[in-house]
């Protein structure tokens, strides 16, 4: 933390030669497309581990020629064994969870477009903010090598319950160098995610332009604060459970593992833990973790609904109090997911209270999208598009999400695919949907140059349509029964009958076409990099300060001038103004404010 | 960042250094006289809480200088830590079942 | 565009309702006294939620496609928010989640706050990667102590009972399928012999993690029907799945064992030959 | 008043709040509100240890209390030095802040002796143990989660001093050779007094709660 240097931002100059200007650059812009081109890389591995893993669900004897060749004894004969399903489907929770959705949203356009939004040269501690990508990168790194020792990644699933997780290779193939490294990879990603955090509280309540009131701030800033003080809270804590579960496996001691285990008749010489222990300190983090997770697409989605309804948000500080209150509650509702783990029912019970009240300010969030639309005059862009989607798969997983939080429902449903539908649907889509909206509305600004629509439209439909015939039939399966983490579900009589595996067959295909469409995106983001026409300085005629300078902009972003701002950020169609909407730093007074 | 001056006049004097040095080292010694008086376990633990707490305040009041920085800094700080601290107590209604449930 | 959005996510939205509604994948019939109480909690949280989704996924189809731009230049609705609106639907959200939740508490109070009745017939289950085992106190009606170092899976000590030495142990039954009498509660003490699982048959509408070095007391009673169904139609009536829910390693996905469900007399006789085969 | 903060307050009803952007809302360097946000999430690192080892003791029937009068006494000075260490400390911050550059960098040094003084201490006692038969995995008491409790938290406190000890180091240098500005020092006092805090809790929870009585 010794960033002696970080007041020198104020007044520094852009560096020169190749390696300070785009590997180890200070520049929060170069920084912000580091963790940008990092997430997408991740979510690339992680749909190809979904597809292989759907794959295998539904044709547990097919041959993968090729995945033999990536693990002899993952895929003996090219057929993917029950233990190296488990691990893909760990490898493919952990990067999803952590190197997609904790990066890009946050890491990523937070980097690049908070401080400008700001009104800031760069983050408040340039220096750290490079520390931050590159240790996030070698858990990046220390992650994916797991795939490239003898015995596989771990299986223990990306909440890597102990025992399971602790006692070594004794609990089987995949637990033993594999888990060690998961975790080292974990501790060193929440080590890049204090820093980061911290970075950003700072940055954004120090270096606010003048005039930039916290009333004033944009929903995105907003959203971006209050993820890392959720960060900053929650990180800290699956550090310490972390470092607990290595010296588990290190260094002999039991803090997860009671007395008495005999694993295939083979007795474990720990005792005194608990296992449920784990259980509370992941959670602790697991659950403000998701949250980390959807808040800055909930930004995004509210910045871009008023920008292309050409309407003011609805509600602004309801919009902002919310946020708060779902941060606030996030803290207070870990233990939904211990209700049936032996955790005591009245904590239970209580536990659900709070689970159920933080359906309220989802419940108004929604409801103030819902009033941005009403009455305003929508343009249909592939970024409101992803924005109007997310709205729409933030609710129907929101709501499967109230099944779950109610002890008694959730008996039947609890590890079943109704969960796992339940999560993709918010995080595994709607949050990521919310990363589509702001790809396709900030990288004009980003990289100077416009997305290609048509393939971006294209891309929504398919994506759209596809994620709800994966997801939606999964809270189907859920309520017949339908166990997660299952690798095959042919040794299980009520699961083994066309009426579930057709379903699931149906659910594969849709997930090998969504994720074939992926594609699109892919190409349309790196052909109009190069290729697409040239961006102007506000192509969406929207308000914020970002759109007052150019496409890209320039090193220091203001060229040395401190904008000052003299508007909230949701000035559109106001009566009277001689445009359709007002710049936050044209000093030109709202006759309606 | 100017700002960094503003404070410079109600600095830390040496007299109140010292004080609360010696306050701290008086605390540390109450500690460890409870330790040797034959106190029940529960008791003891609150007692020693309740000390440690005492000499936590002034370490961040005095040394870390929190007393003398806005107020704003100390309302952004404190809440959040105290009521994080606050929810991870949430976790001993079951370490206390634990015993119960054991498998003996 | 705004069209193509509205319509597809209107269809999205009828043909939810109408699988939800049709019943095409649903819960096995309950065959536990708690189960229809469960089963009521259930569906008066899918009508709610079910109404909320309609009213939320029709509303939002409705306005992109009333509100798209239609390049007439139509003045937009200035409009900040409206405070009494947002505590009308702060406050109506607030009492709907709530209270649902209220409504399902003494369901959950029952399974959980308070224990079996004395008379409770008490069994134990013990899970192991990737196996059940359940063990019944004998005529004694007490269980003989485990010792960890005789636990044995090749001689079938899964419990490691010392039969010779423990005379409480002796007349223990140690069983791979868990065989109840109907309509009579059952006390169900689950023990871990390794890593976590969980107990889970979808037709008891029970559900429990085995969480190694505890020992976890659940109890049900099963409803006369309990005869007359199965969990699938390749098994003979009154033999449920009991499956494992928690990854607990590779075989994670065929750790299952089975629930018997008899008349008593039926049950003593199946008892008794269990007892005969120790 | 500039035209623009001018208009600027019409804009704002008149008034400027210290949150209206423009500068930190608390008057401080953004290092310090740096520093003071990661001590937040380490207090909290360091809570959760300590909530881990307060749920698996109380979770335990019996847990042993080793620590005779001579560890306690041990654990006493150790105290004591950390807790001379931050005035030492809150002394180096001051010379810094009237600019008497050589005063400041000798303080930093006598508090990073205490730090290194701390250390010696503490890695004798733990060879102590060590030799007690007491370790991470077992001990003479059989409640491995001692050892455990004991190790992890006060290894990773010692981790802290000495992480400690090394930024005390850099930037002593850097001050004696005017390369830092008096923030610098300040932002280290910060860390050092925080690490001076968490033994605090250490010491009581870990040694005192496990004193053989009599
Ligand atoms: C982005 C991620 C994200 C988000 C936002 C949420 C949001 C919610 N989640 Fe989810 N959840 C996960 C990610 C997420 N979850 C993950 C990853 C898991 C599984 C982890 C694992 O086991 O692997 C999980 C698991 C999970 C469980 C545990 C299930 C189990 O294991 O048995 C529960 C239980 O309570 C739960 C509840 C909720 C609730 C109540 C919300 C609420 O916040 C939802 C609030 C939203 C709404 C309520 C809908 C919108 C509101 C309206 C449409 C207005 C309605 C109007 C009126 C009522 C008037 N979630
Ligand atoms: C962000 C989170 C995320 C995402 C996107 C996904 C995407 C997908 N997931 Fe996954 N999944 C998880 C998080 C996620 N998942 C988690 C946490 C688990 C639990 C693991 C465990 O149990 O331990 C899980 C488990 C899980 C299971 C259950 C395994 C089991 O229980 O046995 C299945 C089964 O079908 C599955 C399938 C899929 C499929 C088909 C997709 C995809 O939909 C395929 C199509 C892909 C997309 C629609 C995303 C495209 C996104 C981009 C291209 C991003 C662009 C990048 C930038 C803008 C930077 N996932
Ligand atoms: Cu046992 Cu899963
Ligand atoms: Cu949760």
């Amino acid at each position: 933390m010794a960033d002696a240097h970080a007041e020198a931002v104020h007044h520094h100059t852009a560096p020169t030669g190749f390696i300070r200007k785009y590997i180890f650059s200070l520049d929060h812009k170069v920084i912000g497309k580091q963790y940008y081109f990092l997430a997408l890389a991740s979510v690339f591995v992680g749909i190809i581990l979904s597809v292989l893993m759907r794959w295998h669900m539904v044709w547990p004897g097919a041959h993968m020629p090729l995945l033999e060749k990536l693990s002899p004894n993952g895929a003996p004969g090219g057929v993917m064994t029950p233990e190296y399903y488990l691990s893909l489907m760990t490898m493919h929770g952990t990067l999803m969870v952590f190197f997609v959705l904790t990066t890009a949203p946050q890491s990523g356009f937070g980097n690049y477009i908070l401080p400008i939004q700001l009104g800031a040269e760069d983050m408040a501690f340039p220096t750290l903010n490079m520390l931050s990508f590159w240790t996030t990168f070698v858990g990046f790194v220390v992650l994916l090598s797991t795939f490239f020792i003898t015995d596989g990644p771990p299986l223990s699933g990306w909440t890597a319950y102990p025992p399971l997780s602790a006692i070594g290779t004794a609990a089987g193939p995949g637990e033993g160098m594999g888990q060690t490294l998961w975790i080292v990879s974990i501790a060193i990603f929440c080590l890049g995610s204090l820093l980061g955090s911290l970075n950003f509280i700072a940055t954004t309540l120090d270096l606010r332009a003048r005039g930039l009131t916290l009333s004033r701030l944009p929903l995105t800033a907003w959203a971006w604060l209050i993820t890392a003080v959720l960060m900053l809270l929650s990180f800290a804590v699956l550090l310490a459970a972390g470092v607990l579960l290595l010296l588990d496996r290190l260094g002999g001691t039991s803090f997860f593992i009671p007395a008495g285990l005999v694993v295939s008749d083979q007795i474990i010489p720990h005792s005194g833990g608990s296992p449920l222990l784990w259980q509370h300190l992941f959670w602790f983090f697991g659950h403000p973790e998701v949250y980390i997770a959807i808040l800055p697409g909930m930004g995004m989605t509210s910045h871009i609904i008023s920008t292309f309804s050409r309407k003011p948000i609805f509600g602004y500080k309801a919009m902002v109090y919310a946020m708060m209150a779902i941060g606030f509650l996030g803290f207070m509702v870990w233990g939904h997911h211990m209700f049936l783990s032996g955790m005591s029912p009245y904590s239970g019970f209580a536990f659900s209270m709070m689970t159920m009240a933080i359906g309220v300010p989802s419940a108004i969030k929604t409801f103030n999208w819902l009033g941005t639309l009403w009455g305003g005059r929508l343009r249909m862009t592939s970024a409101m598009l992803f924005s109007i989607g997310f709205v729409s798969l933030f609710v129907s997983g929101g709501l499967s999400g109230l099944f779950l939080a109610q002890p008694p429902v959730d008996v039947p449903l609890h590890a079943t695919y109704f969960v796992v539908g339940h999560f993709h649907l918010v995080m595994g889509v709607a949050a990521i949907f919310g990363m589509f909206a702001g790809t396709f509305f900030w990288f004009p600004k980003m990289f100077g140059r416009m997305l290609n629509e048509t393939l971006g439209k294209i891309h929504f439909w398919i994506t759209f349509v596809g994620v709800y015939c994966i997801f939606m039939p999964m809270h189907f399966l859920g309520v017949a029964g339908n166990i997660r983490r299952y690798s095959q579900f042919t040794e299980v009589d009520f699961l083994n009958t066309p009426h579930i595996i057709d379903l699931h067959m149906f659910m594969s295909y849709a997930a090998f076409i969504t994720a074939g469409a992926q594609l699109i995106f892919v190409v349309n983001l790196f052909w109009s990099m190069f290729k697409g026409g040239k961006a102007s300085e506000n192509p969406w005629e929207a308000t914020t300060l970002e759109w007052t300078i150019p496409s890209p902009p320039p090193f220091d972003n203001f060229a040395g001038k401190h904008p000052v701002v003299y508007h909230g950020a949701y000035e559109f169609g106001v009566p009277g103004a001689e445009k359709d909407f007002i710049m936050q730093d044209s000093p030109e007074i709202v006759p309606a404010e | 960042m100017n700002a960094t001056m503003e404070h410079a006049h109600n600095e830390i004097s040496k007299k109140v250094t010292f004080t609360v040095w010696f306050s701290l080292l008086g605390l540390t010694g109450v500690e460890v006289f409870l330790a040797y008086a034959q106190l029940e376990l529960k008791l003891m633990l609150t007692l020693l809480m309740g000390l440690s707490l005492i000499k936590a305040s002034l370490i961040i009041a005095y040394f870390m200088h929190l007393r003398y920085e806005r107020r704003s800094l100390i309302l952004t700080l404190m809440p959040a830590l105290l009521f994080v601290v606050g929810m991870l107590f949430v976790v001993f209604p079951d370490s206390l079942r634990i015993l119960v449930m054991k498998v003996h | 565009m705004a069209l193509a959005f509205a319509l597809v996510v209107a269809l999205i939205t009828v043909v939810t309702v109408y699988i939800f509604a049709a019943h095409i994948w649903w819960f096995p019939p309950s065959i536990s006294t708690h189960g229809a109480a469960v089963d009521q909690q259930f569906i008066l949280t899918l009508t709610l939620c079910g109404i909320i989704f309609v009213l939320a996924q029709l509303g939002l189809a409705w306005f992109v496609y009333k509100y798209r731009d239609r390049g007439d230049g139509r003045k937009v609705i200035y409009s900040h928010g409206n405070n009494k609106l947002e505590s009308m639907w702060t406050t109506a959200a607030a009492i709907l989640f709530i209270g649902l939740n209220l409504m399902g508490y003494r369901i959950w109070a029952a399974m959980h706050f308070t224990g079996a009745a004395p008379g409770a017939l008490r069994i134990q289950a013990q899970g192991q990667q990737f196996a059940w085992s359940f063990r019944y106190p004998g005529p004694d009606g007490q269980f003989g102590p485990t010792h960890v170092n005789l636990i044995n899976d090749a001689t079938g000590n899964f419990f490691g009972l010392d039969r010779d030495h423990d005379a409480v142990a002796k007349d223990d039954i140690v069983t791979a399928t868990l065989g109840i009498p109907v309509n009579r509660e059952i006390e169900l003490i689950l023990r871990s012999k390794d890593v976590g699982h969980s107990f889970y048959v979808r037709e008891l509408r029970v559900h429990q993690d085995l969480v190694p070095g505890l020992e976890i007391p659940i109890h049900f009673t099963t409803t006369p029907d309990a005869l007359n169904h199965s969990s699938s139609p390749k098994l003979p009536n009154g033999t449920y799945e009991i499956v494992c829910t928690q990854l607990c390693g590779l075989g994670h996905y065929k750790m299952r064992a089975f629930l018997k469900v008899m008349t008593e007399a039926d049950y003593e006789k199946w008892l008794q030959d269990q007892a005969a085969s120790q | 008043m500039s035209s623009h903060a001018q208009d600027l307050a019409a804009h704002e009803g008149g008034h400027e709040s210290i949150w209206s952007g423009g500068g930190s809302p608390y008057a401080i360097g953004s290092n310090k509100l740096g520093m003071w946000l990661f001590i937040v999430s380490d207090a909290i690192t360091f809570s959760a240890l300590l909530v881990a080892y307060s749920y698996v003791r109380t979770s335990t029937e019996a847990w042993p209390r080793p620590f005779e009068s001579a560890s306690v006494i041990n654990a006493t000075v150790m105290t004591l030095v950390l807790l001379t260490s931050s005035v030492t400390m809150v002394l180096g911050v001051r010379a810094a802040k009237m600019g008497i550059r050589s005063r400041a960098a000798g303080w930093l040094v006598a508090t990073l002796m205490g730090g290194v003084t701390f250390d010696v201490l503490h890695l004798r006692e733990w060879f102590g143990l060590f030799h007690q038969g007491v370790t991470p995995w077992g001990n003479p008491w059989g409640t491995p989660l001692f050892g455990a409790t004991f190790f992890g938290l006060t290894g990773l406190h010692m981790t802290h001093v000495t992480i400690g000890v090394v930024y005390l180091a850099v930037v002593a240098f850097g001050t004696a050779r005017g390369k830092y500005n008096d923030e610098v020092v300040e932002v280290a006092g910060l860390y050092w007094h925080f690490v001076d805090l968490v033994w605090m809790f250490i010491f009581p929870l870990v040694y005192l709660l496990s004193a053989r009585i009599g």
